[in-house]
């Protein structure tokens, strides 16, 4: 279980083979990476707040949830903060299992709990304003799922 | 004396990032109907709650939580990591 | 939407880059990697057997049903046949959309297509003799999901 | 004149991984009927139905399905990829 919160950008191919590589005797690895959206000529990235301390312990509780629910190998969660330009990765998450189903369902709830229960706030920078980006419904409902 | 966090838009319209607070306040509400009195600004901060979310000691929590031995309270929109 | 069927082993954190690269403005991109299993004192890895013709035709065929069901941006199968050993990628997939749900689903549904409707055989070498490997039921209706 | 492919065991049960078949069939039932009668490694490949595939020119299909137009009948094990 690998847990990075980083300023600086980060290479998701890179990160995926060198998860891959601590995993022996895996079948199956699931990777997730989220990326600033958006159009370049509309706006110039986001800046993500976070809070420093809770982060980890909430990241760290949510891959131990993911650990006891399902039969995992290993899982690795990297959540960059600061300032991040369009088409940079925001954040991956990996997980490597004996057969696809738990690697699979592990990410997509890492990913759903990440979203809600994380303590991060993404701010969009567009070329006439700030602003806060609102959490949606379907994400609290995302939750109910599991 | 309890630190008191303030994180995205709840940081901007308050103006700083945390300060220290002497409170008498049983529970999160009664600690936000203190800070709403003091000043416009606070009282625009905490003017919907259902847009906020609050945590004790790092830990999510609920406004009728006690705060008895809590330390750090920190407020804050709905998280939009991911 | 790139479809590679190869004998060659592959670099799946170059190849989930590269896939990155191509899809300007994606917010989610979800890739799952399939390797081969098992401990190095008991196996010395599978032989895969394919159908040349129908084999592309089939992924294809998937790829177009993933690619109507969801919103994608782009999607990627590689696939390799012939003998690999243990440890060695085996195939992978990856989806990129603008929200992770998309993306998510047509990963899981490409795999579970893959498994059961795309024409390979894998047979395990042991070291104490061959076995092909056996279809799951399991897999079968895992396609009833969908 | 009809191209029959086999793969994986059913390969390996009939000893080559394909042929041309002079046929009169007209489903791929009646095409089995007549391969089964050969040799006693095609009984042997054919001998349970539920654990094989057909596909009928590269489309996966049924025994039930008729042969008429078609130029490649391929029988082969549930597939295992992925």
């Amino acid at each position: 279980m690998r847990l990075t919160l980083q300023e600086a950008a980060f290479d998701p191919g890179f990160e995926a083979n060198d998860f891959g590589r601590g995993v022996a005797g895996a079948g199956a690895i699931v990777t997730f990476t989220g990326l600033v959206r958006g159009d370049v000529t509309a706006t110039s990235g986001m800046v993500i707040e976070h809070y420093p301390g809770m982060t980890e312990k909430a990241i760290a509780a949510i891959m131990e949830q993911a650990a006891q629910r399902w039969s995992l190998m290993d899982s690795l969660v990297i959540h960059r903060f600061g300032k991040l330009a369009v088409g940079e990765p925001i954040m991956m998450v990996a997980t490597a299992s004996l057969h696809r189903a738990d690697a699979f369902l592990a990410a997509d709830f890492l990913m759903d709990y990440l979203k809600s229960r994380a303590p991060f706030w993404k701010k969009e920078m567009g070329l006439d304003g700030e602003t806060w980006v609102t959490a949606k419904d379907d994400d609290e409902a995302a939750l109910k799922r599991w | 004396m309890i630190d008191v966090l303030y994180f995205a838009w709840v940081r901007e319209r308050i103006g700083l990032p945390r300060e220290t607070v002497e409170t008498g306040a049983e529970t999160v509400a009664g600690l936000i109907a203190e800070l709403v009195v003091r000043e416009e600004r606070y009282a625009l901060a905490f003017s919907d709650l259902a847009s906020l979310r609050v945590a004790l000691d790092q830990e999510l929590s609920s406004f009728d939580a006690p705060l008895k031995g809590v330390r750090e309270v920190a407020f804050f929109p709905p998280m939009t990591g991911g």
